[in-house]
C-alpha cells in the first residue's frame, strides 16, 4: 500500500476534524472535531511506523523500528483520555453556569 | 577615585533623601551635599593629576563593558558645570515649597548623579545606563510637582527621548559587535572599522537620539512643553544641564566614531541646525510667555552649538566646549529670573507683566545682565562662544554662517522685547504691588552674573581645560 | 607714557561701578562729582597719551590673551597712535564737558536714577574707549557693541515711556544688523589671514585676493552704516532723541556715531585697495548726506532736525572716507564733534529752559532769554553752515575738494547738501531764537539762561568751533598749515603711498571756496529772512513738503517690506508650523498608535471560531510561503 | 484488486463518510454515534496494518470510554438538534474554505515528495503491533515517559475533581 | 531527574496536606518549603552533589542550562507562593489541590527543559497545560473564568492536534522521535530534507508559537489572562509562558539550517506580528490585568528574538529574560491582585495611600519597559545584542526598538495613575507587611538583577 494513501487519507480526517472545529458551535461537537483530529493523527503514525518497520525489516528483518510510533499512538491516546475527562468537567461547570454550550455565546472576554 | 565619588556622593545623598522627612532638613542636606560635591569637583578639576581621575572596575566581563568613568577636559567642564549648577538652582528655589521634599531633593540628587555618570563614562554600555538614569528622576519631577498639563507634557518628553535612547542602543550594539575586541570601552569604539553604509545606520541612530536631546530642529517639539510645565528648578537643570548631554554626547561619542558618516552628514545636520535656529529665534519673538521664550531661545542656542559640532574644525569645537558651560550658566540665571517673577506674580505671560522695573531695580539689572549674554554681546560670556562657533561655522561655509548669524539680530529682538515688556513700561495691575526679589535669588543672580562677566573677559580657563579634547577628537 | 593707556578706560569703568553699585548710597553730588571726574581723569592721561604719540609714535600694550583657541589667537591689547589719541581726546574732552552739563541737565532726576544716568554715561565712554584703543578688531567690536549696548540703554533711559523703549530697541536691532556684518568681515578676515591685529592684518593685506578685500570692507562699511546710521540703516538716530539731550549730544553726534568713519579710517589701507567699495562707500555717504538734509529741511522737531543734520554730516564724512580724503573725514569728525555737541547742548539748554518742550513752533524769540545759549548755538550754526573761518568751513572744504578731485559730480550734489545744511540750521536757528515767542504764558515766565555747569561747556565748545579748524588749513592758504595732516600722516601712510595724488590748482579752489561760501551765505540770509517772522499756521504741508516732513515715509517703507512680513511670518512658524506642522506630526504618530490600538483590538472579537480560523490561515500561508520560498526571497531583496 | 486494497477502500470511505456525517449532524448524539463509527473504520484499518493492540484500545478507549463519556454529557445536558442555532453561513463557507485550504496545500506538498514516492506501508504483515512487542518496548524504552503519564492523570484527575466539584 | 520526581511527589504531598490539614493558611508554607526543597534539590543535580538517576533511554538529557532554568524557575515560584499565596488561599476552596497543580506544571516545566525527543515534548506540553486548564476555570462561579477555561480548553487542544500532525509527518519524514536533524549534504550546505519533514515542522512551529502566544496564534492569550483569576494568570504568564520558550528553543536549536532563510522569513513575519500586536492593542486596553496580559504578548515578541538568533548570547538571554519578566510579573500582578478596581483609575493616588505597593510596582513596571538598572533592561538587551550579532537583521531590531518605546506608553500609564493623579485607589483590605518587605526584597532583587545581571549569568560560566 502507498504511504500516500494513508497520508491522503489522514489529511482528510485532519482538515475535516478543523472544518468542524471551525463550523460548529456546540463546544462537546467542536470537542469531537478534535478528537478526530487527533485520531486522524494516529492513524497517520501508525501508517508511517509499519512504513519505517518495512523499510527496516527489509535490512534486518529482526528490527524493531516502528514501535515507538505505535507507543506514540498509545500515550496520543492516554493524553487524549485525560484532556477529554477535563475537557468535560469544564464544559458540564459551563453549562451549569450559563446553562449553554455554546461557543458563540463566550464573548465577555474580547477587544 | 574622584570620577566614582562625583557620582556616588549625589547618589547616596539622594536615596538618604528620601528618608527625610522634614523640609527645613532635607533642603539643608541637600545644599550641603552639593556643595560637597562642589568642592570635589573642583578639587578634582585643578589639583589632581590627569592618572587619579580615571577609575575602570570590571562590571560585565562577559559582555566587554566595564565601570569605567574618567574626566578628561570635557568630563571636567560638565562636571563643573553640573557640580556649580545644583547648589545655585537649590539656593535659588530655597523659598519654594514642594510636596514631599524629602522625594523632590532625593530625585533631583540622584539627576545629579546620573547626568555626572554621563559625562564621565568611558563605556558606551554605562554612558547608556546613566543616559537613561538621568531621565527617570526628572521624568518623576516633571510629573509630580510640575504644572496643570505635567502628565501629558512630561510623557511626551519621556516617550520621545526614550525612543532616541531606544535607537542608540541599536546603535551601540552595532557598533559594539564591529568592535576588533568585542567590547564596549571607548577606545574600541575609537578604534572600529566601519564601512561606510555602516558608519551611515549607526550614525543616525546615535545622532537621533542626541539630536532629540539636545534637541535640534524639527525634534524640539517637546521641550518647549516640558519647560514650561516643569517645576522650576527642574527646569534649570533640563535646560542648563541636561541639554548639554546631547552635544556632549554628540562629540564624545559620534564625532570620533563616525568620522566619516560625521563629515558626509555634516552638510545635512548644519542645515536643520541653522534652520532651527532661525525657526526657534522667529517664534521666539512671538512668545507671550516667559518660559517658552527662554526655550525656543535654548533650542536656538543649541542649534548653533550642533552645527559648529559638525563643522568639524577646532576653533569651531572649543566654542562649543566653552559654550556649553556658559549656556548652562547664562540659561540658569534666565530661569532663576523667570521663577523670581512667576513666583511673585504667579504669572508669566507679557502682556500681563510690565514696570517691573520701577519695582524691583536689583531683578532688573540682573536680568539685564543675563539678558545680554543671552544675547551674546561681548564681554559677557556667551559671546566668546559664540564668536568662535560662528567662526567655526564660517571656515565650513561661508553662506550658511551669513544665514545663521541672522539669528545673533533675532536673539537681540526677542530678548529685548521681554526685557521691555516684563521691566519698563508703567506697572499693571499685576505688577503693582511687586517687591525685590529676594535675599537667595539675589545671590545666586549675583553670582551667575560674575560668572558671566568673568568669563566674558577672561574665557581662557576654560578654553584652555578643553583644549585637550578638542585635540583628541579633531586630529 | 603710552604705558598707562589702560588707565584710560579703566577711570570710567571705575567710575561706572561705583556709580552703579552705589546709586543708592551715593549723594547726587557725589555722582556727578565721580562720574565727571573719571572722565577729566581720562582726558588728563589722554592728554599725556597724545603728546607721547606726537612725540614718540604709536605703541600697543597688550593686557592679556583675551581668547585662544587652536590658532586664533586675540590678545586684549590697546594701541595708541595718532588716531587712537586724536579720538581719545575728543571722546574724553567732549565727554567731560558733556558730563559736566549733564550735572545740571539732569538734575531733577531722583538720586538712583540719576546715578544710573551717569553710570551708563560712565559705561558709554568706557566703551567707546575700548572702541578706538583696541590694537585688534575684536578689542573694536567690544567697544561696537558696548556703545550700541550703552546707547540702548541711554534711549531707554526714561523707561517708563514705551514709545522710547521701542526707540531703543530699534536702534539695538539696527546696529546689530550692522554688527552683523561686521562681525562676518571679521571670521572672513580670520579665515583667510588667522589674525584680527591691526598691525598683522594690515601687513599681510596683500596676501588677500582682491574679491576677499572687496568682500571684508564691504562688510566692515554694512558695519559702519549701522553704527553711523547710513542709508539703509539710519532710521534709528532720528528715533534715538528719545534720549536725554546730552546724551544725544555725546553719543548720537560727537562719539559713537563716528564710530563707523573711525573704523574705515583704522582700515584705510584695505579700503584704499578695495576701490569698488571706496565707490560704494563714497555714494552711500553723499546719498545720505543729501537726502537726511532734504527730511532735516521740514522737521519741526529741535532735536530732530539736529539728529537729521547728524545722519548728513555722517554722510560727508563718508564721502570723504570714500574718495580716499581719509584726514578730511577724520578731521569732519573732530569739528562735527565740537560744532554737533554744541548744537545739542544748546538745544538741551532750550529745552531745559522751555520744560521738555521740544517743538520748534512753540518756541521763538529765545535770543533775549538764552543769550549765552543764543550766541554759542549761532556759533554752531555758522560753524556747520561751513562759513569760514569757522572750524566746518575747512573740514568740509577738504572733503568736497577731495571729492570734486574724485569726481566732479560729487561735488556739486555734496555741495547742494551743503545749501541745504546751512538753509536748515538757519531756519531752525530763525524759528528758535528770532521773532517772537509762541509758547504758553507759563513757559513764558519760567523762561531763564541755564545754570554755569550747562552753559560753560557751551562755550567751551562754542570756542572750539571757532577755532577747531584751524588744525587743518588747506595747502593753498599757507603750506605745511595742515597740522592734523602731518599728525595723522603715519596712520594713513600706507593708502598715501598707494593713492595717485590730484592736486587742484590753486586759483580753482579759491573760486571754488569763494562760490560756495557766497552760495551758502545767501541761503542763510534767505532763510533768515523767510523765518525770522515765523508764525504757526494750521495748514497742513502738501505735497513734496508733506513727503518730507513725514521722512520720505521710510520708516512705513521698512514696516512695510520688513518687520510687518517677519512678523507674520513669525506668527506663522508659531501658531501653524509649530502646533498642526512639527508638533502635529509628532502627535499625529501618537494618535495613529491610538487609532491603530483602536482597530487592532477588533481583532481580538472573543470567537474561538474566529481564532482558529486565523490560525488555520495563517498556517496555510505559511506553508504557501515554503513552497514559493525562492520568489519570496528574490522579492524580499528586491526591497531590502 | 486484492482484498487489502478493497479493504483499504471500504473503510476510507467509511471513515471519510462518518467524519463528515460528524460535522453535519445536527443532533449531537447522532455526532457521536458517526463518530464512533469514524473509530471503528480506524480500528480497521489498524487491524489491516497489524496494529492489533491499537485497534483494540482504540476501540475501548475511545470508542468505549471516551465517546460513552461524551454521550453521557450530552445526555446530561439534554442536548438536541434544536439547541444549536445556525451560525451564518458565511462563517461556515470561510471555515471550510480555510479547511479545505489547509487540506489541499498540505496534499500538494505530499505530492511533491520526492522521497515517499516508492515508500509503501506493509500492511497484514509484521509484528511490532502485537501487545508482545509493544509491551516490551513499553516497559524498557519507554518506561520514563509510561511513568510520566502518570502524574498526567494524576493531575487530570485533581482537575477533574476541583472542577466538578460542588462547593 | 531530581525535580521531576520531586515537583510530582510534592504534588501528591499537597493533595494529602489538603486533606489531613485543615488550616488553609498553612499549606502556602507547606508549598514554600516544598518549593525550598524542590530548588535545593535541583541545585543539588547541577552542582552534582546527588541525584536520582534512572535510565531515560536518551528521553531527557539534563544539561546546565535547563538546570539553570528550572532553577530559576523555582526560584520564581517561590517568590511567586510568597507574594501571592495568600490570594491563591482566595481564589477557592480547594487550596491544596491549587497547589497540587502546581507543582504537576513545575513537573511539566522540568520535562520541558530537558526533554530529547518529540514524545517527551508532547508529554511535558500536555502536563504542563492541563493544570492550567483547571487554573484557569479555578474561580468556578465567575463566568469569565469559566469562559477562559473553555476558551483555552478548546484551543489548546486544537493546537495539541496540530501538534501532534506536526509530529506525525516529522516522524514519517525522519523515522524518528528524536531532535537531532538529518546530516547536512556536504556538497550542497542544505538540509536534503522531506517536504514532510519541513511541514512537520511548520506545524510544531505553530503549536509552540501557540503555546508562548505569538502572533497571530496569540488570541487565547488576552481573554484567558483577563478571565483567570489573577493569581494564576501571573503563574501562567511568567512560568508557563518561559518553559514554554526554553521548549520551543530547544525545538528548533538544531533545525535552523533545515529551515534555511524561508524561516528567517516566516519568524520575522510572526516577531513583528506578535510586537505589533500586544503592543499597539494594549495602549488602548482601560484595565491593567488586560493591559498585561497584551504586554505578555509583547515580551513574548522579544523572546521570540531569542529563537531568531541562535548562539551564545542567547542561551544567557533567554535565561536573563526568564528572571526579570518573571520577577517584574508577578511583581505587579501581586500588586494588581490586591487592587479592587482593576482599571487605571482604579490605581489613582495608589502612591498616597500605599507607597510601598507603588514602589513595587514602579520597579516592575520599569523593569518591563526596559528601563537600565532594572533586570528588564539587560533582558531586552540581550535579546537585541544576540539578534545583532546574528546578522542581517538590523531592521527587525531597529522595529522591535520603536515597539518598545510604544511599550512605555502603557506601561508609564500605571506610574501616572499611582503617582500623578490624585485618587483614591483601593485595596483588598490592609495591605500585611510581610507582603510589603517581600515586594521591596522583589523590587530590590530587580535593582540588583539590573545592575549586575552576572549575578544570575555566573552560573554559566563556572
Amino acid at each position: 500500500m502507498p504511504i500516500q494513501y494513508y497520508i491522503y487519507l489522514c489529511l482528510a480526517l485532519f482538515s475535516i476534524g478543523i472544518i468542524g472545529v471551525l463550523t460548529r458551535r456546540n463546544a462537546i461537537i467542536v470537542f469531537m472535531c478534535i478528537e478526530l483530529m487527533l485520531n486522524a493523527v494516529n492513524l497517520l503514525l501508525v501508517a508511517f511506523s509499519k512504513m519505517h518497520h518495512g523499510a527496516a525489516i527489509a535490512v534486518n528483518p529482526a528490527s524493531q523500528t516502528g514501535v515507538e510510533g505505535q507507543l506514540f499512538v498509545f500515550f496520543i491516546m492516554v493524553v487524549a483520555a485525560a484532556e477529554v475527562s477535563v475537557g468535560l468537567a469544564i464544559i458540564v461547570m459551563l453549562f451549569r453556569n450559563t446553562h449553554s454550550v455554546d461557543i458563540n455565546f463566550l464573548n465577555r472576554l474580547k477587544n | 577615585m574622584i570620577p566614582v565619588l562625583l557620582i556616588l556622593i549625589p547618589l547616596l545623598t539622594g536615596l538618604l533623601s528620601f528618608l527625610i522627612k522634614e523640609e527645613k532638613t532635607v533642603k539643608g542636606w541637600a545644599l550641603l551635599t552639593s556643595l560637597v560635591t562642589l568642592v570635589v569637583a573642583v578639587t578634582g578639576c585643578w589639583f589632581y593629576p590627569a592618572a587619579q581621575l580615571t577609575y575602570t572596575t570590571s562590571w560585565l566581563p562577559g559582555l566587554g563593558a566595564d565601570f569605567a568613568v574618567g574626566m578628561d577636559g570635557m568630563g571636567k567642564m560638565l562636571c563643573l558645570l553640573t557640580a556649580i549648577s545644583f547648589p545655585v538652582v537649590f539656593v535659588a528655589t530655597q523659598k519654594n515649597t514642594y510636596k514631599n521634599a524629602g522625594r523632590f531633593y532625593g530625585l533631583m540628587l540622584l539627576t545629579q548623579a546620573g547626568l555626572t555618570g554621563v559625562f564621565l563614562a568611558q563605556d558606551a554600555l554605562l554612558f547608556y545606563f546613566f543616559w537613561e538614569l538621568a531621565l527617570i528622576p526628572v521624568y518623576f519631577l516633571c510629573s509630580i510637582w510640575g504644572g496643570e498639563k505635567r502628565i501629558a507634557v512630561t510623557f511626551k518628553f519621556f516617550v520621545y527621548t526614550f525612543l532616541g535612547s531606544l535607537l542608540m542602543l541599536a546603535g551601540i550594539l552595532f557598533v559594539y559587535f564591529h568592535t576588533a575586541d568585542q567590547s564596549f570601552a571607548i577606545k574600541s569604539f575609537y578604534q572600529v572599522k566601519l564601512s561606510g553604509a555602516q558608519q551611515g545606520l549607526a550614525f543616525w541612530l546615535f545622532f537621533l537620539a542626541f539630536a532629540i536631546k539636545m534637541p535640534v530642529f524639527p525634534f524640539h517639539t517637546w521641550q518647549p512643553d516640558a519647560y514650561e510645565q516643569s517645576p522650576t528648578a527642574v527646569t534649570m537643570i533640563l535646560s542648563g544641564v541636561m541639554v548639554k548631554m546631547g552635544v556632549f554626547a554628540l562629540v564624545r561619542w559620534l564625532l570620533p566614531v563616525f568620522p566619516q558618516a560625521a563629515s558626509d552628514s555634516a552638510h545635512v545636520i548644519i542645515i536643520l541646525s541653522v534652520i532651527g535656529m532661525l525657526y526657534a529665534s522667529l517664534i521666539a519673538i512671538r512668545q507671550d510667555d516667559l518660559k517658552r521664550l527662554i526655550a525656543y531661545s535654548s533650542i536656538a542656542h543649541i542649534g548653533l552649538m550642533c552645527a559648529a559640532v559638525f563643522a568639524n574644525n577646532k576653533t569651531g569645537m572649543e566654542g562649543v566646549m566653552i559654550q556649553m558651560f556658559n549656556h548652562g550658566v547664562n540659561v540658569i540665571g534666565l530661569w532663576i529670573v523667570a521663577d523670581a517673577i512667576e513666583q511673585q506674580l504667579g504669572t508669566r505671560k507679557f502682556s500681563e507683566l510690565g514696570g517691573l522695573a520701577q519695582k524691583a531695580p536689583a531683578l532688573a539689572i540682573l536680568l539685564m545682565v543675563m539678558a545680554l549674554a543671552n544675547i551674546a554681546l561681548p564681554l559677557t560670556n556667551a559671546f566668546i562662544g559664540e564668536f568662535l562657533m560662528f567662526n567655526g561655522l564660517f571656515q565650513y561655509n561661508v553662506w550658511i554662517a551669513a544665514v545663521a548669524c541672522i539669528s545673533i539680530i533675532l536673539a537681540a529682538v526677542y530678548t529685548l522685547n521681554m526685557v521691555q515688556k516684563i521691566f519698563y513700561g508703567n506697572t499693571v495691575p499685576a505688577t503693582a504691588n511687586a517687591t525685590d526679589i529676594n535675599q537667595n535669588v539675589q545671590f545666586t543672580l549675583v553670582l551667575l552674573a560674575l560668572l558671566v562677566i568673568v568669563l566674558g573677559v577672561y574665557p581662557q580657563p576654560i578654553i584652555s581645560l578643553t583644549t585637550d579634547t578638542v585635540h583628541a577628537i579633531l586630529k | 607714557m603710552s604705558k598707562l593707556v589702560y588707565l584710560i578706560p579703566l577711570f570710567p569703568l571705575l567710575g561706572f561701578l561705583i556709580n552703579g553699585l552705589g546709586r543708592k548710597s551715593l549723594s547726587k553730588s557725589m555722582v556727578g562729582i565721580i562720574g565727571s571726574g573719571a572722565i577729566l581723569a581720562s582726558f588728563v592721561v589722554s592728554l599725556l597719551v597724545f603728546f607721547d604719540v606726537k612725540a614718540n609714535g604709536a605703541t600697543v600694550v597688550t593686557l592679556f590673551n583675551f581668547i585662544q583657541a587652536d590658532r586664533l589667537t586675540i590678545p586684549f591689547a590697546f594701541q595708541a597712535d595718532q588716531l587712537s589719541a586724536l579720538f581719545l581726546l575728543i571722546i574724553t574732552g567732549v565727554g567731560f564737558l558733556i558730563h559736566l552739563y549733564s550735572t545740571a541737565y539732569m538734575h531733577e532726576e531722583e538720586g538712583p536714577h540719576f546715578a544710573r544716568y551717569f553710570a551708563y554715561l560712565n559705561l558709554f565712554v568706557f566703551s567707546m574707549l575700548l572702541l578706538v584703543l583696541g590694537a585688534n578688531y575684536v578689542i573694536m567690536f567690544i567697544g561696537w557693541e558696548g556703545v550700541g549696548l550703552c546707547s540702548y540703554l541711554l534711549i531707554g533711559y526714561w523707561f517708563k515711556n514705551d514709545q522710547y523703549n521701542y526707540a531703543a530697541k530699534k536702534a539695538f536691532v539696527m546696529n546689530r544688523i550692522g554688527d552683523l556684518g561686521f562681525l562676518l568681515a571679521l571670521f572672513w578676515l580670520i579665515s583667510k589671514l588667522g589674525t584680527v591685529n591691526y598691525s598683522d592684518v594690515f601687513a599681510q593685506v596683500n596676501q588677500l585676493s582682491s574679491f576677499d578685500i572687496t568682500a571684508i570692507t564691504v562688510l566692515l562699511f554694512v558695519g559702519a552704516m549701522g553704527k553711523s546710521a547710513q542709508i539703509p540703516l539710519y532710521t534709528w538716530l532720528p528715533d534715538a532723541m528719545a534720549g536725554p539731550t546730552p546724551v544725544s549730544a555725546l553719543i548720537h553726534a560727537a562719539t559713537m556715531v563716528t564710530a563707523g568713519i573711525y573704523m574705515i579710517a583704522r582700515s584705510n589701507i584695505l579700503y584704499t585697495m578695495a576701490p569698488a567699495t571706496q565707490t560704494l562707500v563714497a555714494i552711500v555717504g553723499l546719498v545720505t548726506a543729501v537726502f537726511a538734509a532734504t527730511i532735516a529741511l521740514k522737521q519741526n522737531d529741535i532735536k530732530k532736525v539736529l539728529a537729521y543734520s547728524t545722519v548728513s554730516q555722517l554722510g560727508y564724512m563718508f564721502l570723504g572716507l570714500g574718495v580716499g580724503a581719509y584726514t578730511g573725514a577724520v578731521f569732519h569728525v573732530m569739528t562735527h564733534a565740537f560744532f554737533k555737541a554744541l548744537l545739542f547742548l544748546g538745544a538741551g539748554s532750550v529745552i531745559h529752559a522751555m520744560h521738555h518742550e521740544q517743538d520748534i513752533r512753540n518756541m521763538g524769540g529765545l535770543k533775549k532769554y538764552l543769550p549765552v545759549t543764543h550766541i554759542t548755538f549761532l556759533l554752531g550754526c555758522l560753524a556747520i553752515a561751513g562759513i569760514p573761518p569757522f572750524s566746518g568751513f575747512f573740514s568740509k572744504d577738504e572733503i568736497l575738494m577731495a571729492a570734486y578731485a574724485k569726481n566732479p559730480l560729487y561735488y556739486f550734489i555734496g555741495l547742494a547738501g551743503a545749501l541745504m545744511t546751512a538753509f536748515y540750521m538757519f531756519r531752525l536757528y530763525s524759528i528758535t531764537f528770532l521773532g517772537n515767542f509762541r509758547g504758553t504764558h507759563e513757559q513764558e515766565h519760567h523762561l531763564h539762561e541755564s545754570p554755569s555747569a550747562m552753559t560753560i561747556p557751551l562755550i567751551i565748545l562754542a570756542v572750539l568751533s571757532v577755532i577747531g579748524g584751524f588744525v587743518g588749513i588747506p595747502e593753498v592758504f599757507a603750506s605745511n598749515a595742515h597740522s592734523l595732516e602731518h599728525f595723522l600722516a603715519p596712520v594713513f601712510a600706507a593708502s598715501t603711498q598707494l593713492k595717485e595724488a590730484h592736486h587742484m590748482e590753486a586759483s580753482e579752489e579759491y573760486l571754488f571756496m569763494a562760490g560756495s561760501t557766497t552760495a551758502i551765505i545767501l541761503i542763510i540770509v534767505l532763510a533768515v529772512r523767510s523765518y525770522k517772522k515765523y508764525q504757526r499756521t494750521t495748514a497742513e504741508n502738501t505735497g513734496i513738503a508733506k513727503v518730507l516732513e513725514n521722512k520720505w515715509y521710510i520708516d512705513e517703507l521698512y514696516d512695510a517690506l520688513v518687520v510687518n512680513p517677519l512678523n507674520a511670518f513669525a506668527g506663522f512658524l508659531k501658531n501653524v508650523v509649530e502646533k498642526s506642522g512639527i508638533d502635529g506630526v509628532v502627535n499625529g504618530v501618537g494618535r495613529l498608535v491610538g487609532y491603530g490600538s483602536r482597530q487592532l483590538r477588533l481583532l481580538q472579537s472573543g470567537q474561538v471560531g474566529s481564532y482558529i480560523l486565523v490560525m488555520v490561515m495563517v498556517m496555510v500561508v505559511f506553508v504557501l510561503i515554503w513552497f514559493n520560498d525562492a520568489t519570496i526571497m528574490r522579492f524580499f531583496s528586491k526591497i531590502f | 484488486m486484492d482484498t487489502i486494497q478493497i479493504l483499504f477502500y471500504a473503510l476510507t470511505v467509511v471513515a471519510l463518510f462518518s467524519a463528515i456525517m460528524v460535522l453535519v449532524s445536527k443532533n449531537p448524539v447522532h455526532s457521536v454515534l458517526w463518530l464512533i463509527g469514524v473509530f471503528f473504520a480506524i480500528s480497521g484499518h489498524y487491524i489491516l496494518l497489524n496494529a492489533q493492540f491499537l485497534a483494540i484500545v482504540n476501540l475501548i478507549v475511545y470508542a468505549g470510554a471516551i465517546m460513552v463519556l461524551f454521550l453521557f454529557v450530552i445526555m446530561l445536558m439534554n442536548l438536541n438538534n434544536q439547541s444549536e442555532p445556525q451560525k451564518h453561513i458565511w462563517i461556515k463557507l470561510a471555515g471550510a474554505i480555510a479547511g479545505g485550504c489547509f487540506l489541499m496545500v498540505l496534499v500538494s506538498l505530499v505530492r511533491q515528495a520526492v522521497d515517499l514516492e516508492h515508500k509503501s506501508v506493509l500492511v497484514g504483515t509484521g509484528d511490532i503491533g502485537l501487545i508482545r512487542n509493544l509491551g516490551k518496548a513499553l516497559f524498557s524504552d519507554f518506561v520514563v515517559p509510561f511513568e510520566i503519564s502518570s502524574v498526567l492523570f494524576l493531575s487530570a484527575m485533581v482537575g477533574a475533581v476541583v472542577i466538578g466539584k460542588k462547593d | 531527574m531530581n525535580a521531576i520526581i520531586l515537583s510530582a511527589l510534592l504534588g501528591v504531598v499537597m493533595m494529602f496536606s489538603g486533606i489531613i490539614i485543615k488550616e488553609k493558611s498553612a499549606l502556602k508554607y507547606i508549598a514554600a518549603a516544598g518549593l525550598l526543597l524542590l530548588l535545593i534539590a535541583n541545585l543539588m543535580h547541577t552542582y552534582g552533589i546527588y541525584q536520582v538517576r534512572i535510565d531515560t533511554h536518551g528521553l531527557l538529557d539534563f544539561q546546565k542550562f535547563g538546570l539553570f532554568f528550572n532553577s530559576i524557575v523555582f526560584a520564581a515560584t517561590l517568590v511567586y507562593v510568597l507574594l501571592s499565596g495568600k490570594d491563591i488561599e482566595n481564589t477557592g476552596l480547594n487550596v491544596a489541590e491549587y497547589f497540587a497543580l502546581i507543582f504537576f506544571v513545575l513537573c511539566g516545566v522540568s520535562i520541558l527543559s530537558a526533554y530529547n525527543g518529540l514524545l517527551m515534548l508532547f508529554l511535558g506540553i500536555e502536563i504542563l497545560s492541563i493544570p492550567l486548564y483547571i487554573l484557569t476555570g479555578a474561580d468556578k462561579r465567575n463566568m469569565k473564568s469559566n469562559e477562559a477555561a473553555l476558551k483555552y480548553f478548546l484551543m489548546g487542544s486544537f493546537s495539541t492536534g496540530i501538534m501532534l500532525m506536526g509530529i506525525a509527518l516529522v516522524y514519517g519524514a525522519t523515522g524518528s522521535f528524536g531532535m537531532t536533524p538529518p546530516p547536512v549534504n556536504p556538497v550542497t550546505g542544505l538540509y536534503q530534507g522531506s517536504f514532510l519533514e519541513v511541514a512537520g515542522l511548520l506545524l510544531l512551529f505553530v503549536s509552540m508559537a501557540f503555546k508562548v502566544s505569538a502572533a497571530p496564534f496569540h488570541f487565547w492569550t488576552p481573554d484567558v489572562y483577563d478571565g483567570a483569576p489573577s493569581v494564576f494568570t501571573s503563574f501562567m504568564a511568567t512560568i508557563v509562558k518561559a518553559a514554554g520558550f526554553i521548549a520551543f528553543i530547544r525545538l528548533f536549536a538544531g533545525h535552523t539550517t533545515i529551515l534555511g532563510p524561508t524561516w528567517k522569513i516566516i519568524l520575522s513575519f510572526v516577531i513583528i506580528a506578535t510586537l505589533l500586536i500586544g503592543n499597539i492593542t494594549a495602549v488602548f486596553q482601560q484595565s491593567v490585568k488586560r493591559m498585561l496580559a497584551y504586554s505578555s504578548i509583547a515580551q513574548a515578541g522579544f523572546m521570540l528574538f531569542a529563537l531568531y538568533s541562535n548562539n551564545d548570547l542567547t542561551q544567557e538571554g533567554i535565561l536573563l529574560y526568564t528572571v526579570a519578566y518573571s520577577l517584574a510579573t508577578i511583581g505587579i500582578f501581586a500588586v494588581l491582585i490586591k487592587m479592587k478596581d482593576y482599571t487605571y483609575d482604579g490605581f489613582n493616588g495608589l502612591a498616597k495611600k500605599q507607597p510601598v505597593l507603588a514602589f513595587g510596582a514602579t520597579v516592575c513596571l520599569l523593569s518591563l519597559a526596559g528601563i537600565p538598572s532594572t533586570a528588564g533592561f539587560f533582558a531586552k538587551y540581550y535579546m537585541l545584542a544576540a539578534t545583532i550579532k546574528e546578522g542581517g537583521a538590523f531592521w527587525l531590531v531597529i522595529v522591535a526598538v520603536l515597539f518598545a518605546a510604544v511599550s512605555a506608553y502603557y506601561y508609564f500609564r500605571v506610574i501616572q495613575a499611582m503617582y500623578f493623579k490624585d485618587g483614591d485607589a483601593e485595596t483588598h483590605g490592609p495591605i500585611s507587611n510581610g507582603f510589603k518587605y517581600a515586594l521591596l526584597l522583589l523590587s530590590a532583587l530587580i535593582v540588583l538583577v539590573g545592575i549586575m545581571p552576572s549575578v544570575v549569568l555566573n552560573w554559566l560560566y563556572f
